[in-house]
């Protein structure tokens, strides 16, 4: 059953300085999914996340959360707040405590858990993120990657349903960037909603369930990967590009390694295979 | 007694009429543009102006040794007016401000700390529109020098007293908060003196108004500056 | 963030050359401080928003507004000038209000109605004044403006150092003070002072390690003692000459001629 | 001919928190060439920079400079200086002037130009930068993009022989990544050098003339791309993916789509040539 958590109707948001930074979005977000939001710096990405935490409200529209709309009083934002939990990009601006183990139990502790609580809540969520042997150390002493990994602990510390992370694995090398993909997918496998914000491409193609595309704070596309990705238009529009495995199983298709009937690859191992299965074919 | 009794109702009455008109952000200690007669502007800027030379000095002296202590000011200063855009959810419920004066002083020794408070007020006036121009001077002589001296020698009399750290930073920018609006009020005192009781009475007016804002802030920028300078020392 | 900041970039008189700028309002704020004069000072109110609204194209709803920032102060003072306590006893001459409590007095004097009146309309004026520059002059004019009358290099170099700092620190309160709130940070005022705690000890670590990443990348630039700042070039236009003498003297003509009149 | 710019003997360094940031590193830095510089977050690249430019001093080992040994006196590190330029990575770390003509000109007003000289080389630095247009927008007001380009433009007027770059694509989209990648390019056909530290393996695959690799410390390896990306050892100790590019041209060699005696393919264009090749042989 996909039951609907977020449903944006024709959200506009306009800053104070009047930079519009929305412009009437709708979007729909689905329970369980895996939702990559691309666009380039100034798509509105950020501040669409801002609005699904409750810390913006729309200049207009409306944002409806399990089916109620969003209400902006102390009691109903806290009870939004437990539920979504935002990784902000830059993870020093997120970690403000002086030691990790105190960061990540800022948020629990403001939920007014009991001190076991706390403490189960922040061992359970160091766990998931391998962050336990960095417990005693001070934040700034932390490497990119290791911040980002408490950042990601003090956000799932609070048990949110949602989590949104912007940009998780900017400024990351390949080592970093597997490790913080690996805990994303151990989290979806609870049932968490996931919605990150990337300039990866190729990571969107291969990681995610839905793809939304924005630009000039509106939504250009959201549909499956392979889908969104085939309308050049679009891609043009939004400055993105082309997913490598898409472009090269549509060169190999062209140069006639792959026969055009096959389903198009949506990862590397896939296309692979579809190479070593050409292969076996001429040899036979 | 009776008497006694009854004036205190009254002033009581008398603030509650004035809370009606405190906007959410009250930015209550900057002397408005225009407000100052021009003998009391120009007089206070003449009090003003040997401070500012003494510690530009001062900073001259310790930058020749020191290139990187230019910037450091520079940000510091930027990092002050900062703080003083941000809101302090106050006990009263509503906002303030804090001026991170008792913070500077206690962090740069206070001759630096009359420069850069000059410069925060500068901005302040320029960018936020709190305060003034003509009123620079005697704002920056009640915010920028008398504040950061009675934070100095508050923290270094109760240090030497033998206070705890936390009482005496505690102690440093709470005092330098009411010393600031005190000095404020006679400021104002001095300028528009009441007919009936001259320069004490108006005082006594200015002063009372002030104390309604000034000292719930007083207290939550005390315990601020406390909480940050735990965090910090344990850095 | 900051809209004064903003404005000053996009108005219509940016390119205006800011020595003219300045000079034109300042030396009105002065005049109208030295004069006291109610008329008068309603009357350069009245010219300066106009230049500001309708020269600098600055929104009328946002003029207002500014306009009314410093009205607690403003009212706070009138109310404190205005009324007067005294002993029941005593008989106040010229009095337009008054009531007893108790063994006291308060009172409205004529005078202080007076004074208040003229108080007001001086205050609204200079701010106008103020505000003319603020709106129309970026900070990087003021500091052309600065250095031309020679104050010192290491203020100026303060003065710089401080204004591009600024907003480097407002992107990164901003940004601490959101996450802060996405978990729950400023739910009670309890957590919200210790919250703030933190944001500010966050903000005051980063002083120091931009502190080191500055100076840093100065030095790899070439930096010495002084920070030499490029001769930007403006241009007087003889026309800004001519509205700014015909300004002033239409002032001196109002207040020759009309002044003490209101 | 090619001449030696820098020659690194032996270099060490350990910062005053005892923490050893480069173990006695050797590498030699020909002119006129473009070198990619890669390695994990911590292994040492922009400690290796700081000594290139003489802001840090080694603890152990020398730098010659265009056959000279680095001197640090004032006048020996002016004129280094004014040879050698670095881009840092996070440009409001590096623009420290409210508005961009101010910044640019800080550079060449230290060398003690005139007014006139100062103004050309700015013009001729926002020209080449295309940040012209940005001329008197004050610095706050710029996009990460165009910060970086302004932060680029600086360190060009100086006019030096070296230009060195820390990550210059973090953070950024694919459209602004390759509008600095177009500024690079420009740069380096006047026979500039150009050093960058990236965590882009694709990007340091297609673009370097060498790759130096770094780990804790050390250079693993300093080739040319197609070598240093075939020793699979070395790219797996240092974290690093193959680029995708390689790692297709290998699989189409496997899948004999691409004869095994083919040079390897250096970028995207190429390796769809080879494969629009393939099929021409077999409709033949």
């Amino acid at each position: 059953m996909e039951s609907v958590l977020f449903s944006i109707d024709q959200l506009s948001h306009r800053y104070a300085d009047d930079t519009i930074a929305l412009k009437s979005l709708s979007l729909t977000i689905k329970q369980g999914k895996k939702i990559a939001l691309l666009g380039n710096n100034g798509a509105g990405k950020s501040t669409l996340f801002l609005h699904l935490n409750g810390i913006l409200q729309p200049t207009s529209g409306k944002i409806y959360f399990k089916g109620k709309e969003v209400a902006y009083n102390r009691k109903a934002l806290l009870s939004l707040r437990r539920q979504v939990g935002i990784v902000f990009q830059d993870p020093d601006s997120q970690l403000f405590s002086a030691s990790v183990i105190q960061d990540i139990s800022f948020g629990p502790k403001n939920l007014g858990l009991s001190n076991e609580k706390v403490l189960e809540r922040v061992e359970w969520a160091m766990e998931q993120t391998e962050t336990a042997v960095l417990k005693d150390k001070p934040t700034h002493f932390l490497s990119l990657g290791q911040k980002k990994r408490v950042a990601i602990a003090g956000v799932l510390a609070m048990d949110p349903e949602v989590i949104i992370l912007d940009e998780p694995t900017a400024g990351l090398d390949a080592y970093y960037s597997k490790q913080i993909m690996n805990v994303l997918n151990i989290i979806q496998k609870q049932q968490k909603t996931i919605i990150l914000s990337t300039h990866d491409v190729n990571l969107a193609y291969e990681w995610a369930d839905e793809v939304v595309v924005m630009h000039d704070g509106e939504v250009l596309c959201h549909s499956d990967p392979v889908t969104v990705f085939q309308q050049e238009e679009i891609i043009k529009k939004a400055h993105l590009d082309t997913p490598w495995v898409m472009e090269m199983f549509q060169a190999l298709v062209e140069g006639k390694v792959i026969s055009s009937d096959e389903a198009i690859a949506q990862n590397k191992e896939e296309l692979f295979q579809k190479i070593r299965f050409n292969n076996m074919k001429i040899l036979q | 007694m009776l008497r006694e009794i009854i004036k205190k109702s009254f002033i009581i009455l008398y603030f509650s009429i004035l809370l009606v008109f405190i906007p959410k952000q009250a930015f209550a200690m900057h002397i408005m543009e225009g407000f100052l007669p021009i003998e009391w502007a120009i007089f206070w800027w003449g009090v003003t102006l040997p401070s500012l030379i003494i510690g530009l000095r001062s900073i001259r002296k310790k930058v020749t040794e020191h290139p990187e202590l230019k910037m450091m000011l520079g940000l510091s200063g930027a990092f002050a007016f900062v703080l003083s855009a941000l809101k302090i959810p106050s006990v009263t419920g509503s906002c303030s401000h804090p001026t991170g004066v008792g913070l500077g002083t206690v962090l740069f020794g206070p001759t630096a700390m009359s420069v850069i408070g000059f410069i925060v007020l500068l901005f302040q006036s320029l960018l936020l529109a709190h305060g003034g121009l003509t009123t620079l001077g005697a704002n920056a002589f009640s915010m920028a020098v008398v504040g950061p001296l009675i934070a100095y020698f508050v923290y270094k009399g109760a240090k030497k007293v033998g206070f705890s750290f936390a009482i005496s930073v505690f102690l440093a920018a709470a005092l330098a908060d009411l010393g600031t609006y005190v000095v404020t009020s006679f400021q104002l005192a001095l300028a528009f003196p009441s007919e009936a009781g001259g320069i004490a009475g108006s005082f006594a007016k200015f002063s009372s108004i002030f104390a309604l804002t000034q000292i719930p802030l007083a207290i939550s920028e005390g315990i601020l500056t406390v909480i940050i300078m735990n965090v910090l020392t344990k850095y | 963030m900051l809209l004064i900041d903003k404005y000053a970039y996009f108005n219509r008189l940016k390119h205006v050359h800011p020595v003219e700028k300045v000079i034109f309002s300042l030396c009105l704020l002065l005049f109208v401080i030295i004069a006291k004069d109610s008329f008068l000072s309603l009357i350069i109110f009245i010219v300066m928003s106009a230049f500001t609204v309708l020269a600098a194209g600055i929104p009328f709803k946002y003029y207002i507004k500014l306009l009314l920032l410093p009205i607690f102060f403003l009212l706070s003072g009138v109310v404190t000038i205005l009324l007067s306590f005294a002993d029941g006893q005593v008989i106040v001459s010229n009095c337009i209000w008054s009531a007893h409590i108790g063994s006291w007095q308060v009172y409205i004097s004529e005078k202080s109605v007076e004074q208040v009146g003229n108080l007001v309309a001086v205050v609204l004026s200079s701010i106008s004044c103020l505000y003319f520059l603020t709106l129309t002059t970026p900070l990087t004019a003021i500091l052309h403006v600065l250095q031309k009358v020679k104050l010192p290099l290491l203020f100026i170099e303060l003065v710089a150092l401080t204004y591009r700092f600024i907003f480097v620190f407002l992107d990164e309160a901003a940004n601490i003070y959101q996450s802060q709130s996405s978990r729950l940070g400023y739910v009670t005022v309890r957590q919200g002072i210790k919250s703030l705690g933190l944001l500010v000890t966050v903000l005051f670590l980063k002083v120091f390690q931009r502190t080191t990443q500055l100076t840093i990348a100065m030095n790899s630039r070439g930096y010495e003692e002084q920070m030499l700042f490029f001769e930007q070039s403006y241009r007087y236009s003889l026309i800004n000459w001519l509205i700014i003498g015909g300004v002033f003297t239409g002032m001196a003509v109002v207040y020759i001629q009309f002044g003490g009149s209101l």
